[in-house]
């Protein structure tokens, strides 16, 4: 039982303590439970990624037990620290350890807020197992365990109906990627007989049958190992076609958003594609898809982005945009990229959501963009944070968000599975995100408030210094954690950097937010010299359209929705039983039909023995 | 009378019993019935009185006049129900007696 | 012996428990429930020392008791033990401790004759598990029969007599059609062996030839596969199950149902290996028909136990399809299944009993926002919603993806459209767990009691410790061939 | 089973043919002991008791001869007309035994009756007379004969009671189906002798080789018009019609004896006819047996369905019950008659056994019921588990006897029946069974659930509900003997069956 194991046990420890005794305990204790197995473990972590770093090993594991044994092969529950899950259990810890400290105020005064703690909690100890699980269905194992907690956080306040027809929709349309998931399994244990991770990464490199098509016509295993993957990664982290769930996840507390949809879970299929780089490098055709999935969804969330008017929804399909970036990056090779970008992103979108909620929070949970306005000059501090974490979402240069964004778009140009059209929309990406920044910007912060003067700023969130460190420790990594990016060679396979790409590459990368900027002064002006009234009716038919989010879910309910529905209810009273009434039925009939000649008289009776008589002879003679 | 073939026998005693038992099923009135299945038993009886000459053999005659006084049995019987049906339901008509059916 | 002691003992118990019912002896006053609860719990733990300390090895069937009983038929009184029988009587005691504590407060009149029914049902289960001459077999299977039947038909709910009525025909039928292949065995056995023999291990070293083996393989599978029950002979369950009393929808769902799964096991697959290989596409394709139909009816429905009636049969359909395709990862697979199923639907069906003492109504319209006012039972109830749907970490997840990862290695595309039943599943339980406690909370209930804490919280001990362990069970199933 | 010729010939009755039919020589005496009592002195409890006293004395005495030296197959031929063997005795037994239970429990209806009695319990013995000479005969006069004696005092009986609202239409109904139905037999029996120039069962079987094809036809003919005749006493489908309306009508102890003593009676000759005659191996006989079989089972069950009626109900579950046994009639050969007589014997006693309880019960419910002429409605049951828990009981385990079930001699009866079945691979009976089995449970399950209903409508109206089940301790102590019975040869069927086939 060494550090590694202990590390989820802290948090599951407190998630029991506080889900068993529930309403029991004051604010105090919980929230000291909580945040402080959250410490701990974040502790933890430091000390086995220091251990990592020196260099002396290269790999931790710890063996707890065996779950149990599929056939020869063996499914332990046993955990696996390498420079790559260290790096993911660090966000994990450290990022999850400030975003609970900040929830512990933030949802202090809710009724349920210890019931909130244990999700949370228990929310950490499924991610930490999917991220150390040295199997596939340890890893699943978490997979689906985050899954539930995402559910539960975004249900949290179920009073609500749309808030539990989010939280179903998140869970289902994710379990729909997961079952892929379950089928990829499914392969490549038939095709490597093994499910362990690293074992797998190495059978996929030299076993000829996993990699070869058997004919030349069909695809080989890898190659669908690799799309029934991609199609678990996709569910979880809201790439195109699975993304519509994201959104609407917003509706859970913000904390929540900032823990799950944007700092940890919606980048574990990142994790899991940057993971399992042994099966996606046998199927390079795999490969281009992803690029091009992450490439189309990168460009499809920034224009969405451009036309909400909800906050937290703007800073949603910004997630869904940037980890569009990583799976840009991991399509074109760039595994580090890939990764660095996720840390990064963990960083900047954490603080950008709690700040949202912050300022939330002090308008009375106002969310619409619309209502606000002018709270540079009202909320200081937090205006001053929220800008640092725009300045690295649009990759400002020396913000760590410039840092790991060169990198994946410096990786496209030349790599073999990317390519000159990938790099073009990862620029344009940059220009649309500069621009749904900037827009978001302009329109809360600056010009002149759109909210009722007598606003009350809540007295705890200003007062509260704990809070503030937890945001400024936010900030500052956000801004610095560009400056050491880890080493993951040891893990992931360096992509050779790319010395044909021209130079002009560069030089563009680095212009392009600064374009998206510009233009957005002149265009959002009007955003200044117009009244809210003319905010108000800028409805065009295209931006409701931008808004809803492309018309996927229109399309989604029509095409999966609203079929099964109706099939489910046509057939509510069961076919086969109707089936099987009929004949019951039936039998009633013939009852009705013979006992007509029943009819008590005699005569009938004595004709109908020769009747029967004279058939019998029929029956003899025929 | 061995020149009068069985076939002819039998023939004739199947047309009699079909007559009798016609008249079982068409008459609606009890008496009549009660002569009908007279006449369907005797029909049996030539059958019997045929097929015995044929073979030479008494047994023919004596399953004839065990019928006869099967025939009396029921008609005494039938005659015994006849009165009071006649005292109950003041009529003769079989089919005022189809109170049971179902 | 010792299992003969306990299956007449739990006999004379129910008897005893009908007639003590109430009446009070040398200043003790007994109650039938008391009765019935000690007498299962002693008879439990006597079965499981003795198999536990008995010298036998039960990799393969050890007779335990054979007396001759119709000498004129050669029918012999022989009951016999493997790990998979003795698996499934421990599971069949657990589950009546539990269907006691479920009816304790649940059943009032004529709690008496009640409680004699259950245990005499579980003597039939007990029989059936155990049974190695058919005609044995074949007479629990019956018996196991007639008490389900009473206990349905008197203490069920509003349309209960249709219910049991449906439900007897379906099994009677079926099990006719099982009694004819039972006899046609017997003579095929008369005319190679040289004399009748209705015993189970005789008939295996019968050769048979294909098409005969063929109809009798099929007499067998029906009467199974309607206990199973696998589409399209499932039409019984959701009546019997949704107008059953709470215990009665425990046992069906809980024991009855693996009794199909076990004579699937038993006799099907081992008495008729070749003529089961030739059905296996059928069967499979049956077995992937019922995982999706039963997830769809599941959604459809808006009564509480009908919604978990169906979930159960897409369930089975996991077993049949892993059963049928002859692999020993899937062979295991099947019994964590059961084993998990019989547990996870016992504990839905319990939780709907608890919500209908309190608000009179499974109808899924009528509930919401319960976990405003009972946070515990909401607690559970998605514990064992999340069992339904396969969670990781619980005990039915193992037994899913055992199934499937052995069927894939023979039925691929078979395999990949059960694997739609997972998100299915996920539909319906979520459904079920959202209407009944997520939403505004129409009426306040009040939160478990401490009978009902201690019947959920063994119930997800026990799921959690198998999806955890599962190697508590699977140890005993190790390089079993099928 | 067939006797060999010279005992056949032999006319002088020896003693040891005396011992072997003095059963039947008892009931005649007793008969005609009974005529000089009513003579002597009219008086209801001497005349039911001395009935009852000759019953028990030949059941006895038949037992007595059971237990002895009679081996199976080796019949005692009695000049050309009777063969007694053991099959013989065990269904005289079983007559014996429902006759016995008829009278005793006839003295309760009896008793509210305005009619005298002496004549009711002489034609009881009339009837069991002929059912005697029914199941020893061996010859077609003496088929007759037992035949008649059977329908005619059954048609005395069956109008006993003149005042009751369906006498009359009963007796008529009874008597003139009957007449038919013996005049069709007896034709039949007329053309099969002009074929076959024999009586006699055992050596008719063999067409005179002269006759040409035209009479041919005459003698299958002639079979299936004697088949005709028996299958209307069997009450089989298409000649069941009479059945329900006589059931109903008559007063409950004689649809008890109709019910039994008719039947086991008319089966067993029908088996003797045909085993000694091998009609198994003319296909077209047994093809009509198969139709009527598979008719009677599902005609029986549907009419049956939705029934109201308890004695209707009854009767309709008697026409299903014995196109089951017409399954032992199509055995394959001569081997294997001993199975098919043992099974038919089974089946019998244990559908016996169910009838004698059920009407058992009913009688006791009508006593207590306020007018007995009125028609036995199934709600007369309702909650009757909870009142009289022994009545209930023993009612529930021959309804399941009736359906089949395990536990029960039904089931192992129907156990026989598919053994036979299989054995000769007439797969169309089984399924036939199968299917009409399951039917009968839609109607033998409501059934048992009346007793377990209580509605509390009943009980506050202090009418039929409420009513109290005093049961005399006589009574008592029979319906337990039958229950404990019915299981105990339920679960160790060898009890009998080593009985019967010895």
């Amino acid at each position: 039982m060494n550090l590694l194991a202990s590390l989820p046990l802290y948090p599951l420890l407190s998630f029991l303590v506080l889900i068993s005794f529930g309403k029991r305990l004051s604010w105090a204790v919980s929230s000291w439970l909580s945040v402080g197995s959250m410490g701990l473990s974040a502790l933890c972590s430091l000390w086995l990624f220091a251990q990592l770093s020196t260099g002396e090993v290269n790999v931790i594991t710890s063996h707890l037990w065996q779950w149990f044994s599929i056939g020869s092969a063996e499914v332990n529950v046993s955990f696996y620290l390498d420079a790559l899950s260290a790096v993911m259990i660090l966000v994990v810890t450290g990022v999850g350890f400030l975003i609970h400290l900040f929830a512990a105020i933030y949802m202090k005064s809710d009724e349920n807020f210890t019931r909130f703690m244990a999700y949370m909690n228990l929310f950490i100890v499924a991610m930490l197992v999917l991220v150390l699980a040295d199997n596939l269905v340890l890893l699943y194992l978490g997979w689906e365990g985050v899954g539930l907690c995402s559910f539960l956080l975004i249900g949290f306040w179920y009073q609500e109906k749309s808030n539990v027809l989010a939280a179903r929709k998140a869970f289902i349309v994710t379990r729909i990627g997961d079952t892929a998931m379950a089928i990829g399994l499914f392969l490549l244990f038939k095709s490597l007989s093994s499910l362990n991770i690293v074992e797998i990464n190495q059978l996929a490199q030299t076993s000829d049958a996993f990699s070869m098509s058997l004919a030349s016509n069909e695809a080989s295993d890898a190659y669908w190992a690799a799309l029934l993957l991609l199609g678990g990664a996709v569910g979880k982290s809201a790439q195109l076609p699975l993304q519509t769930w994201l959104p609407d996840a917003m509706a859970g507390p913000t904390p929540v958003s900032a823990l799950i949809h944007a700092a940890t879970m919606v980048t574990a299929g990142v994790y899991l594609i940057a993971r399992m780089n042994g099966v996606f490098i046998m199927a390079p055709e795999v490969m281009t898809y992803v690029a091009w999935l992450g490439a189309i969804t990168l460009l499809l969330a920034g224009v969405a982005a451009l036309a909400q008017t909800d906050i937290k929804r703007v800073l949603a399909y910004s997630t869904m945009s940037q980890i569009g970036y990583m799976m840009l990056a991991l399509g074109a090779g760039a595994w580090s990229a890939g990764v660095f970008h996720l840390t990064t992103h963990a960083f900047f979108k954490a603080l950008l959501f709690l700040t949202a909620g912050a300022v939330i929070l002090a308008l009375h949970h106002q969310q619409s963009l619309f209502k606000m306005g002018g709270l540079l000059k009202k909320l200081p501090f937090e205006s001053a944070l929220f800008l640092i974490g725009l300045a690295c979402l649009v990759a400002l240069p020396g913000t760590s968000g410039f840092f790991s964004k060169e990198a994946i778009i410096a990786s496209l140009w030349s790599s073999p599975t990317a390519g000159e059209s990938l790099w073009w929309c990862a620029i344009l990406g940059a220009l649309l995100t500069s621009i749904y920044s900037c827009r978001l910007f302009f329109l809360a912060f600056l010009g002149e408030q759109r909210f009722p003067k007598d606003l009350v700023i809540s007295d705890h969130l200003e007062t509260n210094h704990l809070l503030r460190g937890a945001l400024v420790v936010l900030a500052l990594l956000s801004l610095f954690g560009g400056l050491f990016s880890v080493d993951l060679s040891t893990v992931l396979p360096v992509n050779n950097e790319s010395e044909l790409s021209p130079d002009w590459l560069h030089a563009v990368a680095i212009i392009t937010p600064f374009i998206g900027i510009a233009f957005s002064w002149f265009y959002f002006k009007r955003y200044h010299s117009k009244g809210i009234t003319s905010l108000a009716e800028s409805q065009s038919s295209w931006v409701v359209f931008c808004r809803n989010g492309l018309g996927f879910d229109v399309i989604y309910q029509l095409l999966l929705v609203k079929p099964y529905c109706f099939i489910a209810q046509v057939n509510r009273r069961d076919l086969f039983d109707q089936l099987i009434m009929l004949s019951a039925w039936y039998v009633g009939i013939w009852r009705d039909v013979l006992s007509v000649s029943q009819n008590g008289r005699l005569r009938w009776f004595a004709g109908t023995f020769g009747l029967s008589l004279i058939g019998l002879i029929l029956v003899v003679i025929l | 009378m061995t020149d009068i073939p069985l076939t002819h026998v039998l023939i004739l005693s199947s047309l009699l019993f079909t007559i009798g038992f016609v008249g079982v099923v068409v008459r609606k009135n009890t008496l009549f019935m009660l002569m009908s299945l007279e006449v369907m038993l005797n029909a049996v009886g030539v059958a019997f009185i045929g097929a015995g000459s044929v073979w030479q053999e008494a047994d023919g005659q004596i399953m004839f006049i065990l019928i006869l006084t099967l025939a009396a049995a029921e008609v005494a019987v039938g005659l015994a129900l006849l009165i009071r049906m006649q005292r109950r339901y003041r009529t003769l008509d079989i089919d005022v007696l189809s109170k049971m059916k179902g | 012996m010792m299992l003969t002691f306990v299956i007449f003992g739990l006999l004379f118990c129910g008897s005893l428990a009908w007639y003590t019912d109430n009446k009070s002896f040398l200043g003790v006053k007994f109650q039938a429930r008391w009765v019935a609860l000690v007498a299962v719990i002693t008879f439990a733990l006597i079965f499981v020392f003795s198999a536990y300390l008995s010298p036998l090895s039960f990799l393969t069937l050890q007779m335990i008791t054979q007396v001759s009983w119709i000498n004129s038929l050669n029918i012999n009184y022989a009951i016999a033990l493997d790990h998979l029988s003795i698996t499934l009587i421990i599971l069949t005691f657990f589950l009546a401790v539990i269907c006691i504590l479920v009816s304790w407060g649940e059943i009032q009149e004529k709690s008496g004759f009640y409680y004699f029914n259950l245990l005499a049902t579980f003597v039939g289960i007990i029989g059936v598990f155990s049974a190695v001459d058919m005609f044995l077999f074949f007479f629990f299977w019956e018996v196991m029969l007639l008490p389900m039947t009473a206990i349905i038909a008197i203490w069920g709910h509003e349309k209960r007599y249709f219910a049991a009525i449906k439900f007897f025909i379906f099994t009677q039928v079926s099990s006719l059609l099982m009694l004819v292949a039972i006899i046609a065995m017997a003579y095929i056995h008369q005319q190679q062996i040289g004399d009748l023999s209705f015993s189970y291990q005789d008939w295996l070293s019968l050769e048979l030839n294909s098409d005969i083996a063929q109809y009798l393989m099929l007499g067998f599978f029906i009467a199974f596969a309607v206990k199973l029950p696998s589409v399209p002979l499932h039409s019984w369950l959701p009546d019997a199950h949704t107008q059953a009393p709470t215990a009665g929808s425990v046992l069906l769902a809980g024991v009855l149902l693996k009794t199909g799964a076990y004579g699937l096991i038993r006799f099907v697959l081992q008495l008729f290996p070749q003529a089961s290989e030739n059905f296996a596409p059928i069967a499979v394709t049956l077995g992937v028909v019922s995982i999706l139909y039963g997830a769809k009816m599941a959604f459809a429905q808006t009564d509480f136990k009908r919604l978990v009636a169906y979930s159960s049969i897409s369930h089975m359909g996991f077993v049949m399809l892993a059963l049928f395709s002859f692999n020993e990862i899937a062979y295991q697979g099947v019994i964590v299944t059961i084993v998990a199923h019989g547990l996870s639907s016992a504990a839905l069906f319990s939780l709907a009993g608890m919500i209908y003492q309190r608000i009179h109504s499974r109808n899924l319209s009528d509930m919401g926002g319960f976990w405003q006012s009972a946070p515990r039972m909401g607690g559970f109830g998605l514990a064992f919603a999340a069992a339904a749907f396969g969670l990781p970490g619980l005990a039915n997840f193992v037994g899913e993806f055992l199934s499937l990862v052995g069927a894939y290695q023979v039925f691929p595309m078979m395999v990949i459209l059960a694997a739609f039943g997972l998100i299915g599943s996920a539909i319906y339980g979520m459904v079920l767990f959202q209407k009944t406690f997520q939403g505004s909370s129409l009426k306040a209930v009040e939160d478990l009691s401490c009978r009902e804490l201690i019947i959920s919280s063994s119930l997800l001990m026990l799921l959690v410790i198998l999806g955890l362990y599962p190697n508590l069970v699977l140890q005993y199933f190790r390089g079993v061939i099928l | 089973m067939s006797a060999s010729p010279e005992i056949a010939n032999s006319v002088i009755l020896s003693a040891e043919m005396f011992i072997v039919l003095s059963p039947i020589l008892l009931l005649s005496f007793g008969i005609v002991l009974s005529l000089l009592l009513i003579a002597w002195r009219r008086s209801q409890k001497m005349i039911s008791l001395f009935t009852q006293f000759i019953l028990a004395i030949t059941l006895l005495l038949t037992l007595h001869l059971l237990s002895g030296e009679l081996k199976v197959g080796s019949g005692t031929q009695i000049t050309t007309l009777l063969n007694v063997d053991r099959f013989s005795y065990l269904s005289f037994v079983l007559i014996c035994f429902s006759a016995l239970v008829v009278v005793s429990l006839s003295r309760s209806v009896l008793k509210s009756a305005v009619e005298v009695h002496d004549e009711y319990y002489l034609l009881i013995l009339l009837v069991v007379l002929g059912a005697g000479i029914l199941v020893v005969s061996d010859h077609f006069a003496s088929l007759f004969l037992g035949f008649e004696l059977l329908s005619i005092s059954l048609v005395g009986l069956v109008g006993y009671f003149r005042e009751h609202k369906h006498a009359v239409e009963t007796g008529f109904k009874y008597l003139i189906l009957s007449a038919t139905a013996s005049s069709f037999m007896l034709l039949g029996i007329a053309f099969i002798y002009s074929q076959t120039g024999n009586l006699s069962f055992a050596v008719s079987s063999n067409v005179m080789p002269w006759s040409e094809q035209p009479l041919q036809v005459f003698n299958s003919v002639g079979i299936l018009l004697l088949f005709s005749g028996i299958a209307f006493k069997l009450s089989l489908a298409p000649f069941h019609f009479w059945s329900p309306d006589i059931y109903q009508g008559s007063p409950t102890p004689i649809t008890l004896l109709m019910a039994t003593v008719s039947k086991v009676a008319m089966f067993t000759v029908l088996i003797k006819c045909c085993f000694s005659q091998n009609y198994f191996n003319n296909e077209s006989f047994i093809e009509i047996i198969t139709v009527v079989a598979l008719l009677s089972m599902l005609v029986g069950n549907v009419l049956a369905l939705k029934q109201q009626n308890i004695k209707r109900l009854m009767a309709y579950s008697s026409i299903a019950h014995f196109g089951y046994l017409l399954i032992v009639l199509t055995v394959s050969s001569l081997q294997t008659l001993e199975f098919a007589w043992q099974g038919a014997l089974f089946y019998l006693s244990a559908y016996l056994l169910a009838n004698i309880a059920i009407f058992t019960v009913l009688l006791i419910s009508e006593k207590n019921r306020s007018n007995m002429s009125e028609d036995i409605h199934i709600t007369e049951w309702h909650g009757l588990f909870w009142k009289n828990r022994l009545a209930a009981v023993l009612v529930i385990f021959s309804i399941l006897a009736l359906a089949g079930i395990p536990l029960t001699m039904g089931f192992v009866g129907k156990f026989y029946l598919l053994n036979q079945a299989v054995l000769f691979k007439s797969w169309w009976l089984i399924a036939g069974l199968v299917i009409g089995s399951g039917i009968g449970l839609a109607y033998y399950l409501p059934i048992i659930f009346t007793l377990f209903k209580d509605d509390k409508t009943l009980e506050s109206k202090g009418g039929d509900g409420s009513r109290v089940y005093l049961i005399a301790i006589g009574k008592q102590l029979f319906m337990f003997t039958l229950l404990i019975s019915s299981l105990v040869f339920g679960i160790f069927p060898d009890l009998v069956s080593q009985f019967i086939y010895r």
